[in-house]
Formats: C-alpha cells, structure tokens, sequence
C-alpha cells in the first residue's frame, strides 16, 4: 500500500461557475508507482490539468482523497505539506506565463529553496551553488541568472521552468503540456531534457500532454483521459498499437505524421 | 499565372534592430498551396501581414509584394482595405481571440459579404449559413446566431475559416491556424481546409512550424531561418531529402514517431550551428 | 388713448443679489440677519423706523411723545395704515403683537432682550399706544427700528415660514429653495405705491458667481459686494453706479481679558499701536470702509472720531512690551471665522504684531466651530469679527460677554448714559464710554465695514448707508 | 431560480453597504463640533437656552437612540425634519436631486461624447502628431481645476458675448428653453474637465483592442481602422470603460459640488455646504445618505451593464 | 519616446523638488511680510512674478508654496497608497467574504464626500496642511484598493503564481515577490492621478479653511485668493494655476514614463 507513489481514491473535482456546475474530474481511481513514468492524454478539457493540479496538493477536491506515498494530503493544511512541496514540482504548460516577468531568472529558480515550507528538507542547501548546478543540469550560461525571462527564447525559458522544478530536489516532476507552447526544432531540445534529467536524478515523472507522440517518447505508462474520466491505461506501447478503446483510436488516428511519400496532397487520404 | 510574387522583401522594427526579414523572395501560383515553415521568431507571420498591408505603421519595408497584379506596399490604407477579405483572406492563429467576442458570429462573416458585395443582410444570412456549413459545421443556422465564447475551438477556427473563404478569394493566408486546437479536432479542421481550398481553387499560403501539418496540406514549402529564406522545394522532396543542414535538423526533430521512445531525439543544432551572435 | 412713449403695461421686476439666504420667513424665531434684510420695512412695517443717516423716521406712527422721564411712550398711529389683508393697523393690532411676542417662549433671545424694559403697554383709543418701560432707556426707540417692532396682522394664521402678513409695500411670494426669494407688490398699500410688480432676491454662495451675474446683466442691484477688490470690475460708469456708504458693522479684533498678558493695559495698548490700520483697510479691503478708534460707527448719534487714539507707533508699542515685560516675545493664538474680512485681516495682523516681536498663530474656523469655541467657551486670545448688530458697544458692559471685559468704570459710564434723563445727556454719557473703551484699549477696532452696493445706472433711490438691517427697497426706483 | 439568488444576495450586500454607510455618516455628522440649537439662537443666546433647545430638538438623548429613531425612519422612507426651516429633508432634497442627476447625467454623456472620438484618435493616430497633441492636451486639462475653466467660461459667454445667463437655473418643468441656456455652461464646464480624465482611459482601453486578435480580423476582411475599431473596438472596450465611468460618477459628484457653487446651481452640493455649515445635521445626514445610494446604486448597474456589453457574461462562463 | 516621457517627467518634478528645497534655505523675500505699499505690482526686475495682495513677492511665496504642495501630494498619496494597496491586494487574494466585506467598505468610503471627513478632523485637531492630507488621504484609499485589487486577481490568474505555490511560497512570499512588483506599475499610475488631485483638493479645503491656514502658503490657496484679483491682476492667478498644471502634469509623465520604464519587457523596445 504504502509502496505507490501516487494514490487516488474515487477523486472528483467540480468547479462552480456562476452557479452552474461543471464536473471536471468525477471518481479517478489512480495508482502510481515510484519511479514511474506516467503519461496522461485526453482532448482538451478532459480534466487532465485539474487532475496533476490535485495530485500537487495545488487544490482541493469536491470529494475523494490523494495519498502521496502513503500519507493523505487532502486533509492536510498548506503548512504541513512542506514535504509535498519539497517532493512534488511542477513545470507548466506555457513558458510565457509561468515566469514572473518581473524577476530574475536566478530570483525565479531560488524561489523554492525560501519557501519556509520547503527549508526544513533542504537544510544546508547553498542556494547559490544549487543554482549553478540547476543551471548547468539544463544547459544554460550561468549569466542567466542575472537576466529577465523576456530575454530568452521560448525553449531557453521553459528550460529555466525546468530549472525552477528541480532545484529543491524533487523526487516527482509533474510536466503539465511542456511542450505544446514550443515549435518542433526546440521541442526536441527539451524533451532530451527531459529524458536526460529523469534518467540522471531518478525522478518519477508524470506529463500531461494532448499530443500521443510526447507521452510515448517520455513515458513508460498510460493513462487516457475523457470528460473528467480515465478511460484507458496501460503501458505506453501496448495502448498505443492495441488501443482498446474507439476514443483512444481516433485519437492515435488524428496524429498528423509528416507525409514524405509521393502522392496527392491532403489530410485526408 | 503567378498571384502572388514577393521580391527582396525586407522588414525592420525601430531603428537598431536586426532585420526582422531580409530579402525574402518567392512567388505562388493562382491555385496553389504554399507552406512556410521555420521555427519561432523566423518571420513567418511578419511575412504573412506584409502581404495583408498589415504590418504596424512604424515597421519599415522595402522591396515589392505584388499580389493579382497590385503593389502592395505603395497602397493607400483604403485601397488595401478593398483588396482585404476580397482577393486575400488571412485565417489566424488563435480561434478563442480571433472573434469579435461581443458580435454573434453569423453576423461577423456577413460583415465580410456586406463589406465588399455590399449585400443586403437577407440574402447574406442564407450565404453565410451556406458558407458555415460548407466548411462542416452541423448545425450552422444555430452557430451563426451564437457568440463565440458558445463555440468550441474547432467550431470557432471553422468560422473563421468560414470569413476567410466566403468571398471567394484568390488568396487565402493561414497562418498557424490549427497550434490551438487538439490533435482530434485538428485533424477535422485541416481536412475541411483541404476540402474548400479544394473546391474554390484558392491559393494559400500556409504558416505553421508544424511540419507534419504543412506537409500534409501543401504542395510547396519554404523554410525560413532568422528573417530569411533558406530552403525551397516541393513537399515531396524537401521533407524526403532536405539539402540545407537547418532544413536537415528540422525535419528530424520533427519525426518523433521515427525515434525510439526515450532515446535521444536528434535536435536541430546536430545538423546546423547558427552563428555565435546571430541568434539570441 | 395712453400717453406717447408710455410702455404696455409690463411687470416691472427688480433682481437683487445677496449672500446669506434665509432658511426660513420667520424673523421671530430665527435670528438670522437674512430675514429682516427682505423683510423689514419691505414687507413688515414698524412703528419707527431708521433712515440712511441714522436718524429715526414715523412710519406707522406718525408721531410720537416721550415723557420727561423718558419712561412712557406714547404713539400716534397714521389712521390711514392698514395690513396688505385690508385690515386697519389700529393700537389693538400693536397690542396683539406685544401680547404674542411676550406670550412666546420661542422668542428668540434678542428679541426677548429687547422685550425686557416694557413695563406695560395699552391702547388709549383707535390710534394710539402707549408704552412704558421699567427704566429710561435711549436704545430702546432704536430697538423698536429693528426686527422686534414689526407688526404682524394679528388675523395671520398661517404658517410663518412660508407666508407673510405685514403692512408693507410688498408681500411674500415665494422662496425657490437654494435660490432666490420672490415678492410681490402689495397692490393695496396704504404708502406710496411699490415701484416694482416684483422684487427678486437671488441668494449666491460665491461672490465671484455674484459678480459675474452683474456683470452679464442678470442683476440690477449687488445688495452688498463682498470682495471689495472686486470693485474695479464695476467701474465703467455708463453702466454701473456705485454706493459706498457704511454699515454698523465694526470689525473688532476682539481680545480675551482672561488672557494673562492681555489683562495689561500696556500690552493692548501696544497691540494696537503695532498695527497700522489704514494700511490694513487698504491692503486687506481695497481702502473700502471706514477707520473707527471705537465701537461705533458714523451713523450713530454719538460718533466721534477715536483713531488718533493709541495711533500706530511701533516703536512705542515695542517700548511698550517691553515694560510690560515681554521684551522676550509673546505669544498669542488668533482664531478666526472663515470669512474673508477676518482671514484677510489675520494675515496682516500676524505679520504687522511680527514686526514687534509677538508670535501669532493663526487659526482658522469654520463659523459653526467659531460659535461654540471661541465665541461660547472663550478659548482664544485673539479674534476678528465683524458686529453688525446696530448701537451695540453696550456689549462691552457684559463681562460674561466673549471678551471677558470687565471694566466696573465703563460699566457704570454706560448704564449712567443709558439710563441719562435726557437725550443730549445720553449722547454726551455715551460719547465717553466710547472714548473711555478707546483709551483703555478693550478691544482693536480695525474698521467698519462699508456698505458697497453696485446697481445699474438705470436704477436710483438707494439709500447711501446700511443703517438698519434690512434692505429698503422703498425708496428704490428705476429708470 | 439561479438568478433570484444572486440578486437576493446582491441586495443583502447592498442593504449591509447601506447600513454601514447610516452609521459612519452618523458618527462623522455627530462627531462634529457646534450643533444647530446654537445656530438656531445665534450669539445672543445663553448656554440654558441652547440646553433647552437641544432637549426640545431631542438632541440631548443618547447617540444610539437619535441613530436608530433616524435610521430606523430612513428605513421608511422618512428623513425628517430639517431643524432650521421646518421643512421635511426630502422636499429639501429632491428638488436639489433633480438639479445634481441633470449636471452629473449630462455631463456623463458629454464627456463621453468628447472623449470617446478623441480617445480614438489619441489611439489610433498615438504615434503622430494628432495623437501626441490628443494626448497631452488631455494631461493639460486634467490639471486645471473645475472652478477655474468654470469661471473663465463665464467671463467669456455671459460676460463678453452675453450669450448665456451668467448662473442660476430653471427647472426643466417651467421653461425648457430657459434650462438648457442655463445648463449649458456647468455642462460643458463639467463634461471638458471630465473629458480630459476620460480621454486617458478610452485611449488605454483602445490601444488594447487594437493589439486584439478580433481587431486584426477586422482589419483583414476589409475594415480601415477607424470602421475596425467603431464595429468591433468601442463595445469591448466598453467592457473595461464602464467600470472607470462607475468610479468616475463620484468623482463627478464631487466636481459637481464645485461646478454648483460657481454657477450657482440649487443642487445637493450646495444644501449640503450650507446645511454643514449651519450643522442642520438631519439634512447632511440625508444628502449623504442619497450620495452614498446613489454611488452604490451606480456600481450595482455597473455590474448589471456588464451583463448587457458582454454576452461571456450573459452565459455562465466556460472557465479557463 | 517613452524615455523622453520619463526624462520630461523628472525635469518638471525636479524643477518642484528643487523650488521646495531651496525655498528651505532662501528666497527672495520674506514670504509672509505684508508690505503695505506694494500691493499688487506687476512682474518685474525686483518682483519677478509681481507682488500679492498683501504685497508680498509671489516668486517668494511660490518657492514655499512648493514645499507644502509636495508635501500634501506626497503624504496623501502615501497614505492611500499604504492602507489601500495591501488592502486591495488582500482582497485579491483571499477572495471570498474577505474580498466582499473589504471591498464593500471601500464603496461606502468611497461615497462620502471627503469634506465631511475634512471638517471631522479640523474640528477635532485644528485645521491644517496636516488634517487636509489625512483627509485627502483616506478618501483616496478606495480608488487604490480598487485599483491593486483589480491587478492582483490578474497576477493571481498567471501560471508563475500556480508555479509558486507549487514550491511552497506561502501567502506573503507571492505578494511579496509576485504581486506586489507586478501591480506597481498600476499603482504608480494611479499615484500621479491621485498627487493631481491631491493637489486640487488641498485647494479646495483651505477655501473652506479647512487646509492649510495663513500666512502659510500653499499653490491650492495662492490660486483661491487669486480669485479675487480676477480683473484687477489676472497674472495673480496664472503663476499658482501654471505651477499646479505643470507640477500635475510633471507627476503624470513621470508615472507613465516609470512604467514603462520600470517593465523589464518594454525596456528596450522602441
Ligand atoms: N478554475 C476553473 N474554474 C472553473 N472551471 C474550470 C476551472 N479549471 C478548469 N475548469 C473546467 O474543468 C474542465 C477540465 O479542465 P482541465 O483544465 O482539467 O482540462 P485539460 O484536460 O487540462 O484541458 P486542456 O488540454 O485544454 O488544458 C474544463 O471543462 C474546464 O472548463
Ligand atoms: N510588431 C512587431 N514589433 C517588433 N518586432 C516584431 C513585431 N512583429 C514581429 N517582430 C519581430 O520580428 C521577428 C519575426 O517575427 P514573426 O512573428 O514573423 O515570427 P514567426 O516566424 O511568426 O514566429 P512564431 O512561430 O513564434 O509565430 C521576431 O524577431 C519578432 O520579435
Ligand atoms: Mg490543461
Ligand atoms: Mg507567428
């Protein structure tokens, strides 16, 4: 029991939008093992974002419970998740938007190692040194750290993102859409990244993703999402040659590959 | 016969700053479909607006565009606003800010119809329905009396594709009009694309850094690196045997489905190193 | 047929401009000087009344007679006077009215005051009265000039505050909230006949909206200009006429004799040396008004001219403070009501009293504020006020008064001129109470307001001085 | 169903607001020094009888009790007597009422009328001459103060020109003609320097539609910018401009006061001066109490016209 | 273009901070001294700017009035600034009842006329400079909490701010480092407004008597008195009202120039 990482219980999410109900999440039962690394896909407004969201402990569920390796934290007050926070880091989806764009980019990626919450686990952390070495892990200049995120491109600022999630020294890393913001030539980049630093640190990994290609390069493991339900999983190449589900199909069905072949031009042949 | 031709087309923003492009030259034939491609910053879209005379005031340009036989760049705001939603049509980007949020989207295509047919509004609500649902939407008489924020983002991008094609244009610019969309949805919205183009023989020039979208929708392609064009070809042979080292890397950091899961993805810079300074 | 240029009959309409507005028509029970202004003599007629100079004139009595004792009045009523009702102003009418005030615990308390010295009153016959007081009295004639003589038709029931019943020339008829107030010519006067259909009292909070109304043509008559700085605007002659004549207001820098260095003789004395007055009247009132030495102004039967008393002189005035013992400095705390005269005023005082070495802090208050703690509590050393009230410098003689001067000598000189048998002897009693208040430096008199009226050319008949407080539209006329 | 709630909780919080307001302005009102019973009997009158009149006007009983027995007659619709004239406060006020609603109701619409089109321009043309000269004569007139552009204007259109009356009023109901001429100075007075705020806000809101993407839409289907920014740019800016023209009514209230007292408007600013000045406090109270409803009224149909501008918020929204 | 904005900015507010700290030390004549017969000149070589009413030098009064006419601007903005910003934000990012009670409080406060509160203060302290900044003040508080809460539900909106409760930053450390810097560009905006209006409103109060009292002067009140000069010396009022627009559009220019300046992403664009 206590060996998975990740488990949820019947977890369901509602928001309340003017009075109007929308089920976001409704009974995820989800196991996740250390060490895993677990994709999620689903077309957009599946609930994917709110689900990661609440495995961060980011918010609060309308019912069920989250138990992050074996210690519920759906009851638990912000000031005794220290752990979680120290544990758990996030990379979001839009490098753009999750860089405070009025600090520097050392500013940003020490920001963790302050919070009160997080310094009892990371006692004798030198924060300038633990800079360096996240810099250096993400293969930015160490001059990075005196500038403003506008002054990186969009891949060197979702690497700075990156940067930020890793400082404190997590043991999970949960990437909401790092990609979908970044155009093909720096996609790579960062999905090495990825892939490198998960192999290197030992993370546990959990990526969000609309697009298949991603979860199947990054992950081991599968999950499918569909209004606010989990409607398959498995392991990554078993879903994506046998689906089992007519979703999950036309999902892997509508992946634009490029044609290289000789023939007519259009989508749909 | 050539619609559109663009010669040694140069761009700068302020005074001190790299050309945003620099020297672009291509041209496209009446009915054909064009692909730009290029990684973020390349100038794709500041091509696409300086083709539309929609470049902000305060960009310099030099070098001619010539579109159905007018000179963009010597004309006059007004004469451009003839030839806009007319004999060119831009689709963009984003279909959750594209549309006027506070106009119902039926009477927004109409708008294109009465701008330039100077159509009365009765007949014009039967075009557009018509339009709206040539481009696949089910139900179009209750899409055209919606708000966009009633629609979803598959429904709204056809809309929009709907106002680009409905006055029948020579020309039809998309500039990455599916990034926004997921895959499923995309996929709809691209074969609609390809069916109307199609049907109406348009020309389009097709913006996206997508590579596997652009092939999949045109016959031409050109690769723009920092404000230039590096790269031309047809679909088949520049994806299939790409000559110049950027073109190289693209192509293969574009095939993730080539690579093996968690192996290490070949990356641009494997192929071409730009140089030191030149890209910030 | 009408004679050659006569107009069509068309209602002739008078506008005059004024400041303070009269929150209701009651001038009984409502103190406030905006009343009597429209009121008196113009709608309520008295049985003596006070012309420009200050001289007393018969108005409903044609005559009257005081005993040798100067305790019995006796007055002759013209038989002809009769309220706008139609009904006779007869003794029993006079009698009514003095029935009612004393019968009235809602008096206010001037008029009350004013009340007091009757002793009895009765009617002889159709058309006479006759008073008597409990003590001879030279004021008491002049009181019955003011707001306390008017007699009210005593068939009137209605509601005071919005109606009228007088004897006058015009009669209320209407008061447009925050605007103006309206009469009527009482087309059954008894006099000579109003001049005007209509009389419009249009009230303003600023002057400069005031002026400017004037300027545009939309007033006939500024009833009493309040920057006198605003005087040049009114000097094209072929349009406006200008009347500056005085008031009975005196501004007094008032001083607090409970104030220790202000019980020293020496130390007021060289208050007053240590301000040159004239060339305060120039600075802060353009020139405008007079120099009084005393509390009196020359409308009044016993004005002298008091200025050379304790003249400016600021070296003396240093010598002074020196052997008063504050050739350290002193300091003294000025508190005003915001009203221009008297924050004008404090300026220049502040500075000149600098120039001899007493430290001022000026204060400034809300006129709401000024009443309660100044003028009621007494907490101050200095202040400016104007008194408009008429022949009020018994005020003096009033050690519960807000000056706290209490001066047994001046007290006894003024109830000895009060109650002096006959009048020459009053004047000459009266004459030294001022002087004395002059010498013993009870208060600075900085001067008397003037009374700076600005009308159109075409109007005529303004009397030259306030006198009294109202405004007397009855010898108005226009061209 | 949904909709009752919400307007039941709105008005739950409106009637707090309220109540909240009754008791500051009571305390602040009460808190003043000088009372009327010494206005009412001037300087002659001795502390005993200004005791006795407080005890007449019921001024001596407790705070508390002369707060509830206002508020609880406010509650009905009666806001007593002033103590000076006898009048109730209400025929005091709404004659004073319908002077203030016309100079702020017009002047609203006129500086909307002249800020709009000038705000249009300062966004459109921001980057030449005509925008630059938009923009900084609004700066210009921002700094001038109300009473001085009232006071000029006097001078020159009643005084020089004679063309209107130099102040006053009339009420519409006695002589249209008559109210306009009188209004149209204070109007204008008022609308300029308003317009001069305004301005600021149409070009901010404006130069924000126009890096929207629906503005660029417009201009590709054949809109010049200034046909663009008319169909698709004023209603969504409208969005942000009607919460800056809700913050701006009190403000205009406040301009209002000054505009009154230079052209002599029998409106609410000047009861309300003369009413504190001569502490006939019931009548401040009441003023207040219709300025502070007024304030709150305005921003409850400020949300409301959200509703009208922008369907997004007609619908229950999507969420993020 | 926009540094211009900035440049010009400073040089007006500079050229009032210099008028105000010289005034500390000299001015060409005494600035409270009535002189008798020199009432009203016109400018010339000794008065530069002519004299007063009271005769005394307008140059002089005008260095001094500096003094108080910053002071007003500054510490009345200040306050508002000190209790309305946080309020705003508090409210922001609490939301719930904290929002609506806050909120609501700032509307009633925001409707009362600020001249009640004026009077409240002078009748309990004595009018002056310092009851009129106080007033002033508070009711500008509302404007800023409304302002700062408007910016916070948007910095509260972003992703940086998900992304710094992600790694533990507690409720201060987000205001702190994100909210706080990124809704001061708003708030230093709002400030210029609210310094012009300060300005004016001391002007309006000491009308009243209820700012600051004689001699003392202040832009707000040489412009009042000047009134009364109108048609006799009509220059009485251009130098105050002069000052007063350039001082008003001198803080405007700075705060629009200090925000953009300020933004790290507009900083070097042309
Ligand atoms: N804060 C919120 N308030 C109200 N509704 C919300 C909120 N966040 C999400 N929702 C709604 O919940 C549903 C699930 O949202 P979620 O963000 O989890 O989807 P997603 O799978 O991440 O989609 P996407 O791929 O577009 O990011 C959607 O219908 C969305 O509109
Ligand atoms: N309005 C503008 N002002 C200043 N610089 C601009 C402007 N528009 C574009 N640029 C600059 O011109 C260059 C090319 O931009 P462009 O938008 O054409 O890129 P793109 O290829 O469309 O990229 P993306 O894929 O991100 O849309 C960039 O360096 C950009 O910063
Ligand atoms: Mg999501
Ligand atoms: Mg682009």
């Amino acid at each position: 029991m206590s060996a998975d990482l990740f488990r949820t219980e019947r977890l369901t999410r509602r928001y309340h939008n003017d009075g109007r109900e929308v089920p976001a999440l409704t009974d995820v039962d989800l196991r996740i093992a250390p060490g895993a690394r677990l994709g999620i896909v689903g077309e957009s407004g599946s609930g994917k974002s709110t689900l990661v969201r609440l495995l961060a402990g980011l918010d609060r569920p309308t019912s069920g419970r989250v138990w992050f390796e074996g210690t519920q934290i759906t009851a638990l007050p912000e000031r005794r998740r220290g752990f979680l926070r120290a544990s758990v880091q996030m990379v979001f989806q839009d490098p753009r938007s999750s860089l405070n764009p009025r600090m520097r980019v050392g500013d940003i990626i020490t920001e963790p190692l302050r919070s009160r919450l997080l310094r009892p686990q990371l006692d004798g952390l030198d924060h300038r040194t633990r800079l360096a070495e996240v810099l250096a892990a993400v293969d930015l200049e160490p001059d990075a750290a005196d500038r403003y995120p506008h002054e990186f491109s969009g891949g060197q600022r979702q690497r700075i993102a990156i940067a930020r999630a890793l400082a404190p020294k997590p043991e999970v890393l949960i990437a909401d859409e790092p990609v979908s913001a970044l155009d093909v030539s720096v996609r790579a980049q960062v999905l090495n990244l990825l892939t490198d630093l998960v192999a290197a640190e030992g993370l546990s990994l959990i990526v969000v993703s609309h697009d298949l290609l991603v979860v199947r390069h990054l992950c081991d493991e599968l999950a499918v999402m569909r209004a606010g339900r989990i409607v398959e999983s498995g392991p990554t190449e078993q879903v994506y040659t046998h689906p089992s589900t007519e979703y999950t199909a036309a999902l892997l069905a509508a992946i634009p590959r490029i044609r290289t072949g000789p023939g007519e031009p259009g989508a749909s042949r | 016969m050539t619609l559109l031709e663009v010669c040694d087309l140069t761009v700068t923003f302020g005074r001190h700053r790299r050309p945003a492009l620099d020297g672009v030259c291509f041209s496209l034939d009446a009915g054909c479909r064009l692909g730009v491609i290029g990684e973020s910053g390349s100038g794709k879209t500041v091509t696409a607006l300086a083709v539309m005379g929609l470049l902000p005031e305060y960009a310099r340009v030099s070098g001619t565009v010539e579109l159905a036989g007018h000179q963009i760049t010597q004309l006059s705001e007004s004469g451009l606003a003839r030839l806009r939603g007319d004999v060119v049509s831009m689709v963009f980007q984003e279909p959750m800010t594209a549309l006027d949020p506070t106009m119902r989207v039926g009477r927004q295509v109409a708008e294109v119809l009465r701008l330039h047919a100077g159509a009365e509004s009765g007949p014009a609500r039967a075009a557009v329905v018509r339009m709206l649902a040539e481009v696949g939407l089910s139900d179009p008489d209750r899409v055209a009396d919606a708000y966009p924020h009633q629609l979803s983002g598959g429904q709204r991008q056809r809309v929009i594709l709907a106002m680009a094609l409905i006055n029948a244009p020579d020309l039809v610019i998309c500039d990455e009009p599916t990034t926004a969309l997921d895959v499923t949805v995309q996929a709809t919205v691209l074969a609609k694309l390809d069916e109307v183009l199609e049907a109406s023989g348009a020309a389009c020039l097709f913006i996206s850094h997508d590579l596997a979208v652009v092939s999949q929708v045109c016959d031409q392609v050109v690769v723009m690196l920092d404000g230039r064009i590096v790269e031309t070809g047809s679909v088949a042979d520049l994806f299939a045997n790409p000559q110049h080292p950027y073109t190289k890397g693209l192509v293969a950091a574009a095939q993730l489905d080539a690579a093996t899961p968690g192996q290490r993805l070949p990356v641009v810079e494997d192929f071409y190193q730009p140089d030191a300074g030149a890209k910030r | 047929t009408d004679g050659g240029g006569a107009t069509p009959a068309q209602a002739k309409t008078l506008v005059v401009g004024a400041t303070l507005e009269p929150a209701s028509m009651d001038a009984w029970h409502n103190p406030d000087a905006s009343i009597p202004q429209v009121l008196l003599y113009n709608v309520y007629e008295t049985l003596v009344k006070v012309d420009s100079d200050g001289a007393l004139k018969p108005l409903l009595a044609q005559a009257w007679e005081i005993s040798p004792d100067r305790l019995t009045y006796t007055f002759h009523l013209n038989p002809a006077a009769k309220f706008a009702s139609g009904n006779p102003v007869n003794a029993a009418a006079v009698v009514a009215n003095l029935d009612r005030m004393k019968a009235d615990a809602k008096l206010t308390g001037t008029l009350q005051a004013q009340l007091a010295p009757i002793a009895s009153y009765s009617a002889l016959d159709e058309h006479q009265v006759q008073i008597k007081l409990t003590h001879p009295s030279l004021m008491w004639l002049y009181d019955l000039t003011t707001t306390v003589g008017m007699i009210l038709d005593p068939a009137f029931s209605g509601d005071l505050n919005n109606a009228t019943a007088g004897s006058g020339p015009y009669a209320f008829a209407s008061h447009d909230k925050g605007q103006s107030v309206t009469l009527a010519a009482n087309t059954a006067y008894w006099g000579t006949p109003a001049r005007f259909d209509k009389v419009v009292f249009r009230y303003f909070l600023d002057p400069n909206a005031e002026n400017a109304a004037m300027l545009s043509g939309d007033l006939d008559i500024i009833s009493n200009l309040q920057a006198p700085d605003a005087l040049a605007q009114f000097s094209d002659t072929s349009r406006f006429t200008v009347i500056n004549g005085t008031t009975n207001g005196e501004v007094v820098l008032g001083l607090n004799h409970t104030t220790k260095a202000l019980k020293d003789l020496k130390v007021r004395q060289a208050l007053t040396m240590a301000i040159d007055r004239k060339a305060l009247l120039d600075t802060a009132w353009n020139g405008q008004g007079t120099l009084i030495g005393s509390m009196s102004v020359p409308t009044d039967p016993w004005y002298e001219d008091l200025t050379a008393t304790n003249a400016y002189n600021p070296q003396k005035a240093k010598q002074l403070l020196k052997e008063a013992g504050y050739a350290n400095g002193l300091t003294l705390r000025l508190r005003v009501p915001v009203v221009p005269y008297a924050v004008k005023s404090a300026q220049f005082v502040a500075s000149q009293l600098r120039d001899v070495g007493v430290t001022v802090k000026v204060d400034e208050l809300e006129f709401a504020r000024w009443i309660p703690e100044v003028f009621t509590k007494g907490d101050y050393d200095m202040t400016i006020v104007a008194h408009t009230e008429p022949r009020d410098f018994g005020k003096f003689a009033n050690p519960k008064y807000y000056w706290h001067y209490d001066s047994k000598k001046f007290q006894q000189l003024y109830a000895n001129a009060d109650a002096a048998s006959d009048e020459a002897q009053a004047v000459a009693g009266m004459k030294a109470s001022l002087r004395y208040l002059a010498d013993d430096a009870a208060a600075i008199w900085l001067f008397a307001l003037p009374n700076l009226v600005i009308t159109k050319n075409t109007i005529t008949g303004l009397p030259a001085n306030a006198s009294s407080l109202s405004f007397d539209l009855t010898s108005i006329a226009s061209r | 169903m949904q909709l009752a709630g919400r307007i039941l909780k709105r008005l739950g919080v409106f009637v707090v607001s309220l109540v909240g307001a009754s008791v500051l302005i009571f305390v602040i009102t009460q808190a003043l020094p000088g009372d009327v019973a010494q206005t009412l009997l001037g300087t002659q009158a001795t502390p005993d009888e200004v005791a006795q009149l407080r005890a007449q006007l019921g001024l001596d009983r407790p705070l508390i009790v002369q707060y509830l027995d206002w508020f609880g007659h406010v509650l009905v619709g009666d806001f007593g007597v002033s103590h000076l004239s006898g009048d109730s406060v209400i025929s005091l006020l709404l004659p004073r009422l319908a002077v203030t609603m016309w100079l702020v109701g017009l002047s609203m619409v006129g500086s909307l009328l002249l800020a709009v089109p000038a705000g249009m321009v300062a966004a459109l043309k921001r980057r030449s001459w005509q925008g630059v000269l938009v923009s900084a004569s609004a700066q210009a007139g921002m700094a001038i103060p109300v009473f001085w552009g009232g006071i000029l204007a006097v001078m020159v259109f009643a005084v020089w020109l004679r063309w209107l009356p130099a102040n006053g009023y009339v009420p519409l109901s006695e002589n249209p003609a008559s109210w306009a001429r009188h209004l149209v100075m204070p109007v204008v007075t008022l609308s300029v320097v308003q317009a001069a705020v305004l301005i600021r806000y149409v070009r901010t809101a404006l130069v924000e539609v126009l890096n929207e993407d629906y503005y660029r839409t417009a201009r590709a289907i054949g809109w010049r910018p200034m046909g663009a920014l008319l169909r698709h740019g004023l209603r969504n800016a409208a969005i942000s401009l009607v919460t800056v023209l809700g913050l701006q009514v009190s403000s205009v209230l406040v301009g209002a006061i000054v505009v009154e007292s230079v052209f002599n408007l029998p409106g609410l600013g000047s009861l309300l001066l003369t009413a504190v000045a001569q502490r006939d406090l019931l009548v401040v109270q009441g003023t207040v109490m219709f300025l502070v409803l007024a304030v709150l009224v305005i921003s409850a149909l400020v949300d409301f016209s959200y509703v009208l501008i922008d369907p997004r918020q007609r619908a229950v929204q999507e969420g993020r | 273009m926009k540094k211009a904005q900035l440049i010009a900015g400073l040089l007006l507010v500079g050229v009032v901070t210099l008028a105000a700290v010289v005034s500390l030390f000299w001015t060409p004549f005494d600035p409270i001294q009535v002189v008798p017969g020199q009432r009203l000149q016109p400018p010339g070589p000794v008065h530069w700017l002519g004299t007063d009413g009271f005769g005394i030098d307008i140059f002089s009064r005008m260095l001094v009035g500096a003094r108080t006419t910053l002071l007003v601007g500054i510490i009345s903005v200040g306050l508002a600034a000190v209790i309305g910003a946080p309020l705003g934000m508090l409210a922001g990012q609490a939301g719930g009842w904290i929002d609506d009670v806050v909120m609501r409080i700032s509307d009633v406060v925001y409707a009362l006329p600020a001249l009640l509160l004026a009077m409240l203060l002078a009748s309990v302290f004595g009018a002056s400079t310092l009851t009129a900044m106080v007033s002033i003040g508070v009711a500008s508080i509302p404007a800023f909490a409304r302002v700062a809460r408007a910016g916070t539900l948007q910095v509260m909106a972003a992703d940086y701010v998900l992304a710094a409760r992600a790694s533990g930053t507690s409720r201060w450390g987000i205001a702190g480092r994100h909210v706080a810097p990124n809704i001061a560009p708003v708030l230093g905006v709002q400030s210029s407004v609210g310094f012009a209006m300060a300005i004016l409103a001391e002007a309006a109060l000491s009308y009243l008597g209820l700012a600051t009292p004689r001699p003392n002067p202040t832009w707000g009140n040489m412009l009042r008195d000047a009134q009364d000069y109108i048609f006799v010396a009509p220059l009485q009022a251009v130098w105050p009202g002069l000052a007063i627009a350039l001082a008003v559009l001198g803080f405007n220019l700075l705060g629009d120039g200090l925000r953009d300046y300020l933004d790290p992403r507009l900083r070097e664009v042309a």
